[in-house]
């Protein structure tokens, strides 16, 4: 996956979970829950949608990776 | 409480009919020697013999005709017709004669005959055997229309049919016959008037009969998983309808999901859509929502005919739509 | 032919009734000219728009309905066709009733609810009344059914025209009755037109008796402007049938002198063949044979003519005093009430 | 001219096969008519002497007219006058249009489209709708000459004498002008008993209608002595947060609030959710919501004066724990649907049900018992940050429990220090059902039944 295809997901995932939230309004480097007011629910299904989409467990212990579209990114791409 | 089929429980049905009364007897193709098209006379032959169980060649208006002429000189005739395709053969006796002879001669007459048809799609059986064209008698005054969905029903429903003064048709869905279930040994007459709610719900009501109530009860089962109460109700009658039951249950509900297997043109869920709107119009909270056969003359093609009739997930898209 | 006798044919004797009494030719006379007068004031009326529907005339057919119904017993059944008001006044419907009844009066034989091509009577079985064409045969098969099974011997006499011969129903009816060896009898009125097209462009078939002997059927061609011929076949054939010979089958070869129906222009007929046909009216044919052979003695006709008027004038008074019924009755009677007279209840 | 069938209305004299002065009788042809249909021949049901034809071939007349007198031949019929016409039945035959002793009258040309029989009466013909229309609309109806059939005055009559002034007393009511939002109706009958505006709503229903849930969402937050809102389009945020302000103020004014605290260490759930998820996939996983949810309905048991409803001033403790899931919307508002019988829920079906809920909250699919009858509700707003959070409660509701976020603490546990992942919970509850040691002993349950997640 490339970054762009990884960025793509997120969007499209997040747009799912939060209709209302626009990527765009987050700086770099803000975490996802305070810039688009994410609760533990919600995060949760941003996970579950990144499964659905990639087929990629994501771990609990690996939540602290996605709290950053950077995070997010690298996340994806390294993951094959 | 004994296991039997739908089939059986329409045997025992017509047996207790023939023990009980003895103007009753039954007359159609292949009901005696061959044992009915679909095995629901097979033995009654060599238990009353060929008058009460009467072969007839296949002469639909002819047999029809005869089982109205029979009933107006007191006898009591249950007419099997294989299919309710095949009844359009019959339509003139049934339409012009059984429904009017009373009205017309001003009470003077009557016709007390029942009339039995396999109706409905499932099995393959392309368009000349699978259609459901109930919602063609239950237009025409002066017939009772049955849909018996349940074993109960396939048991209860003709002793109090043949006891009717008037023309009775029971509907028997061709895919019930081998549906098996426990049945009380002291299962008898039902009451043939009135609309069953067959699972009570608070969300939405389901208005199903014959064929597609186990469509309706799936589909109610399913939204209870997913926290959608959903009551199912059984017409049973579908002339005269039970306005009552049908408009108390949307009433409380406020949405409304018809399942008919007839075409939705001119339906019988048109009927019932309608009667909804002028009674509870303004207790609805979206507007009726039907799920009815393709308009297509039935497939054959297994995915072709499961496409073309009302599915459980049909159901559930349905009542989607209504935000319920 | 098959199983045919050439019964009754132009040499029955007048006296033929069965207690071979004179007065029993004049019986016929008198129920034939009461159907015609009867019949006559009904387009008068028709006219008047007292009488509104179809109105199918039976003038000129009238031995037919009389001929075969004097032969049957009451409990015996009739099922007749929309051309019945002969059939209905031969089987003892009274004038006023059916008069009421074209008039949509509730004093009617049916209330008002058939009007001329539905009248019923439950008293007398008479089952119609039937506009289908060919639609009565199965009722009658069935009536002949229930006959069977109860073991009572009586007869159905099923009337339809040459035009039924052409419908299915006519087909299965005579196979299933034959099968069952039910006791009905097939009159079949074939006075040459069905409405507006004759026998030989609707059959390939026209001698209908071999209809008939294809189900293996008696059959019985008769003289149908021959009221003494007609009773004649018709007795042996009721007597056959209520002994357990199955189904029989008369052709009556008879003529409607007046269109189909009121509103026909009768375009489909020579007006020399109907000249030609009037010339064997029913009516003059057996009041000719009662005065030749002395039945009828001088002013009987006159008696019997004031007679009959006078019954029409009290039918067409009754029917005009009579009453309509109430509206809110409409639905009465689409479904059986709880107490009613009339068998098969 | 006699009728032929009920369709005749009409019929043309084709030709004359009698003459005055010519013998006719009874059942003899005198005429050969032509209608819509066909050519009949026309009977006669009268003997005697042809007076005089009162039609000429080729004309035209309607079904009842007077075609010919003829004279009776016998006696006592000699003075009368026979016709072809027929007697004044019982029955009014359609066009009734000759006096039977007056033959004069026979039209003897019809006037297309139908005999205009009216056409001699001289008042004009005036329907009740016509004349409220006139009255209403000051038209003297006396001076106008109708328009409509047989001189008629129409409606249009009566609007074009009225429109010099410009009348808005015939605009009927539900005339253009006065169009609310799109809702159901049974959303339109529940806001006339509920006393909400309809006008005020958003729809969430299909097509953006306002249906039941739109309603009674507004109900409870709009009493009904609340003045209607007077802007129709208000955005539907700005309906919610008066809404929300209209309820709390409410339930501030009514309801005698006490407040409790206390910090709950979260070391053992948190260990066992974390083993809990390990056996998971994804989409089954748990979070620390539903423990804390689960929990709240669990310890009502030890104190049921926190579950119910306060009702006409008195209490009715619940049966069935509801709990009520405080849900923020992205828009703005909070709404706090029920998640129904909590306390009979595994913990996976909580989960389950608890995702369904929030989702279709914020997706404006609830359900009307959902939103009427949560008995206790959560908020779990320390989710998003906050250490504790004291909410207000929702009437008629008794008790409202709030989770702040979940932080690493210094904690001192068996006299060791350590660092353990705590919450604040708090408890605002009604005094006039309970007091603060009543609620103490609430918080105190749910932090007990917290220490043994696996029974929860």
């Amino acid at each position: 996956m490339t970054n762009d295809e990884a960025r793509q997901l997120i969007r499209s995932v997040l747009h799912q979970v939060a209709p209302e939230v626009d990527l765009d309004d987050v700086v770099a480097g803000e975490t996802l829950q305070e810039a688009l007011d994410l609760d533990s629910m919600d995060f949760l299904n941003f996970a579950v949608g990144l499964h659905e989409a990639t087929g990629l467990e994501i771990p609990e212990r690996d939540y602290p990776r996605l709290s950053t579209v950077e995070g997010c990114v690298t996340y994806l791409t390294s993951a094959g | 409480m004994s296991k039997v089929t739908y089939r059986e429980a329409m045997r025992q049905a017509i047996r207790e009919a023939l023990t009980r009364d003895d103007r009753a007897f039954l007359m159609g193709e292949d009901v005696g020697r061959y044992g009915g098209c679909y095995a629901v006379s097979l033995g009654l032959l060599e238990e009353f013999g060929p008058e009460r169980i009467r072969d007839t060649p296949l002469s639909e208006s002819a047999f029809v005709g005869a089982g109205i002429g029979a009933a107006l000189g007191g006898m009591r005739p249950i007419v099997e017709i294989m299919t309710v395709n095949f009844s359009l053969l019959a339509l003139d006796q049934i339409v012009n004669n059984a429904a009017t002879l009373s009205y017309m001669s001003g009470g003077q007459f009557n016709v007390p005959l029942v009339i039995r048809m396999t109706t409905g799609a499932g099995r393959q059986l392309a368009a000349q055997h699978s259609h459901s064209l109930e919602g063609w008698y239950a237009h025409v005054p002066g017939l009772r229309a049955l849909a018996p969905a349940t074993l109960e029903d396939a048991r209860g429903m003709l002793w109090p049919a043949i006891q009717d003064p008037d023309p009775v048709i029971i509907f028997e869905h061709g895919t019930l016959y081998n549906v098996e279930g426990e049945l009380s040994d002291d299962a008898g007459p039902v009451d043939i008037n009135t609309a069953a709610i067959r699972r009570p719900g608070d969300d939405v009501t389901i208005i199903t009969y014959g064929g597609t109530l186990r469509t309706g009860l799936g589909a109610a089962e399913q939204l209870a998983g997913s926290g959608v109460s959903a009551e199912v109700i059984d017409l049973r009658c579908l002339r005269p309808l039970d306005t009552a039951t049908i408009v108390s249950s949307v009433a409380r509900t406020h949405r409304a999901v018809i399942v008919d297997e007839g075409w939705r043109t001119g339906s019988l869920s048109a009927e019932v859509s309608a009667r909804i709107m002028e009674e509870v119009f303004y207790d609805l909270d979206a507007p009726v929502a039907r799920v009815c056969s393709a308009e297509v003359p039935m497939p054959y093609a297994k995915h072709l005919e499961d496409a073309a009739i009302p599915q459980v997930a049909d159901v559930l898209a349905a009542v989607q739509m209504l935000g319920g | 032919m098959t199983g045919a006798t050439a019964a009754g044919g132009g040499g029955a004797e007048p006296a033929g009734g069965p207690t071979g009494e004179k007065d029993h030719g004049i019986h016929l006379l008198q129920q034939m000219l009461r159907i015609r007068r009867f019949e006559e004031r009904c387009a008068e009326l028709y006219s008047h728009s007292l009488i509104r529907g179809f109105l199918h005339l039976d003038i000129g057919e009238e031995a037919c309905a009389v001929g075969v119904i004097d032969t049957l017993s009451p409990d015996d059944a009739v099922v007749a066709t929309y051309r019945e008001h002969g059939h209905a006044l031969a089987r003892g419907i009274s004038m006023r009733a059916a008069m009421a009844e074209l008039e949509g009066k509730v004093e009617g034989c049916s209330r008002g609810r058939g009007g001329s091509m539905h009248l019923f009577d439950a008293a007398t079985r008479f089952y119609g009344g039937n506009a289908i064409v060919g639609g009565g045969l199965p009722i009658a098969v069935g009536l002949a059914l229930a006959d069977h099974l109860q073991g009572r011997r009586a007869v159905t006499a099923c009337f339809f025209g040459d035009g039924a011969v052409a419908e299915g129903e006519f087909h299965e009816s005579m196979n299933l009755a034959a099968l069952w060896h039910l006791p009905v009898l097939f009159c079949c009125e074939n006075n040459l037109y069905a409405m507006g097209t004759a026998l030989d462009r609707s059959e390939s078939e026209t001698d209908l008796s071999l209809k008939a002997a294809g189900y293996r059927v008696p059959s019985w061609e008769v003289d149908g402007m021959d009221v003494l011929a007609v009773e004649d076949s018709a007795r042996s054939a009721v007597e056959t049938v209520r002994a357990g010979g199955g189904p029989h089958f008369l052709e009556l070869r008879t003529y409607r002198f007046r269109a189909h129906s009121m509103y026909d222009p009768d375009r489909y007929r020579d007006k020399a063949e109907i000249e030609q046909w009037k010339q064997r009216d029913p009516i003059p044919l057996l009041t000719e044979r009662l005065t030749a052979t002395g039945v009828l003695a001088e002013g009987d006709l006159e008696r019997i003519e004031g007679e009959v008027g006078a019954e029409v004038d009290d039918a067409v008074a009754f029917a005009e005093a009579g009453t309509y019924e109430a509206t809110e009755d409409l639905e009465r009677f689409v479904t059986s009430e709880p107490v009613r007279a009339g068998e098969g209840s | 001219m006699p009728s032929l069938g009920a369709d005749m209305e009409a019929g043309t004299i084709a030709q004359w096969l009698i003459k005055p002065g010519d013998e006719v009788h009874r059942g003899g042809i005198v005429a050969v008519v032509e209608t819509e249909k066909s050519t009949i021949e026309v009977e006669i049901f009268e003997s005697g002497i042809v007076d005089e034809l009162l039609v000429h071939e080729g004309e035209s007349v309607p079904v009842g007219a007077v075609l010919a007198h003829v004279t009776s031949r016998t006696a006592e019929a000699a003075t009368a006058t026979a016709s072809l016409s027929p007697p004044t039945g019982p029955f009014p035959p359609p066009p009734p249009p000759v006096a039977h002793e007056n033959p004069v009258a026979v039209p003897t040309r019809v006037a297309p489209p139908i005999p205009a029989a009216r056409s001699t009466v001289p008042a004009p013909v005036v329907s009740p709708v016509v004349r409220r229309l006139a009255e209403r609309s000051g038209v003297d109806l006396a001076t106008l000459s109708g328009s409509g059939l047989g001189g008629t005055v129409t409606r249009s009559d009566v609007e074009r004498a009225a429109q010099p002034t410009g009348d808005e007393g015939a605009r009927p009511e539900w005339a253009p002008g006065r169009v609310g939002p799109r809702s159901s109706p049974f959303a339109r009958k529940l806001a006339t008993e509920l006393g909400v505006d309809l006008s005020t709503l958003q729809g969430s229903g299909p097509h953006g209608s306002v249906i039941e849930r739109d309603v009674r969402l507004a109900a409870e937050v709009t009493p009904a002595e609340t003045p209607p809102a007077t802007v129709a389009s208000e955005d539907r945020p700005a309906a919610m947060r008066r809404a929300i302000g209209a309820l709390m103020a409410r339930s501030k004014r009514e309801i005698p609030h006490y407040y409790l605290s206390t910090t709950i260490d979260l070391t053992a759930p948190t260990a066992w959710l974390e083993q809990a998820n390990l056996e998971r996939p994804i989409t089954g996983r748990l979070i620390m919501s539903v423990l804390l949810l689960k929990a709240t309905a669990l310890a009502v048991k030890a104190v049921p004066e926190m579950n119910g409803f306060m009702v006409d001033g008195a209490f009715a403790p619940s049966e069935a724990v509801h709990v009520g899931v405080a849900v923020s919307l992205r828009t703005g508002g909070v709404i706090a649907p029920a998640v129904h019988n909590v306390e009979h829920l595994a913990l996976d079906d909580l989960m389950a049900g608890l995702k369904d809920l929030v989702g279709r909250a914020r997706t404006g699919v609830l359900r009307s018992s959902e939103m009427s009858d949560p008995t206790i509700t959560v908020t779990n707003l320390g989710d998003l940050g906050v250490e504790a959070v004291f909410g207000v409660i929702y009437p008629p509701q008794v008790a409202l429990v709030g989770f702040g976020r979940v932080m690493e603490r210094a904690w001192a546990q068996d006299g060791m220090l350590g660092v353990h992942p705590c919450v604040t919970a708090t408890l605002s509850a009604d005094h006039r059902v309970s007091d603060g040691h009543r609620g103490g002993r609430f918080l105190a349950e749910i932090d007990r039944l917290l220490q043994e997640p696996e029974k929860l």
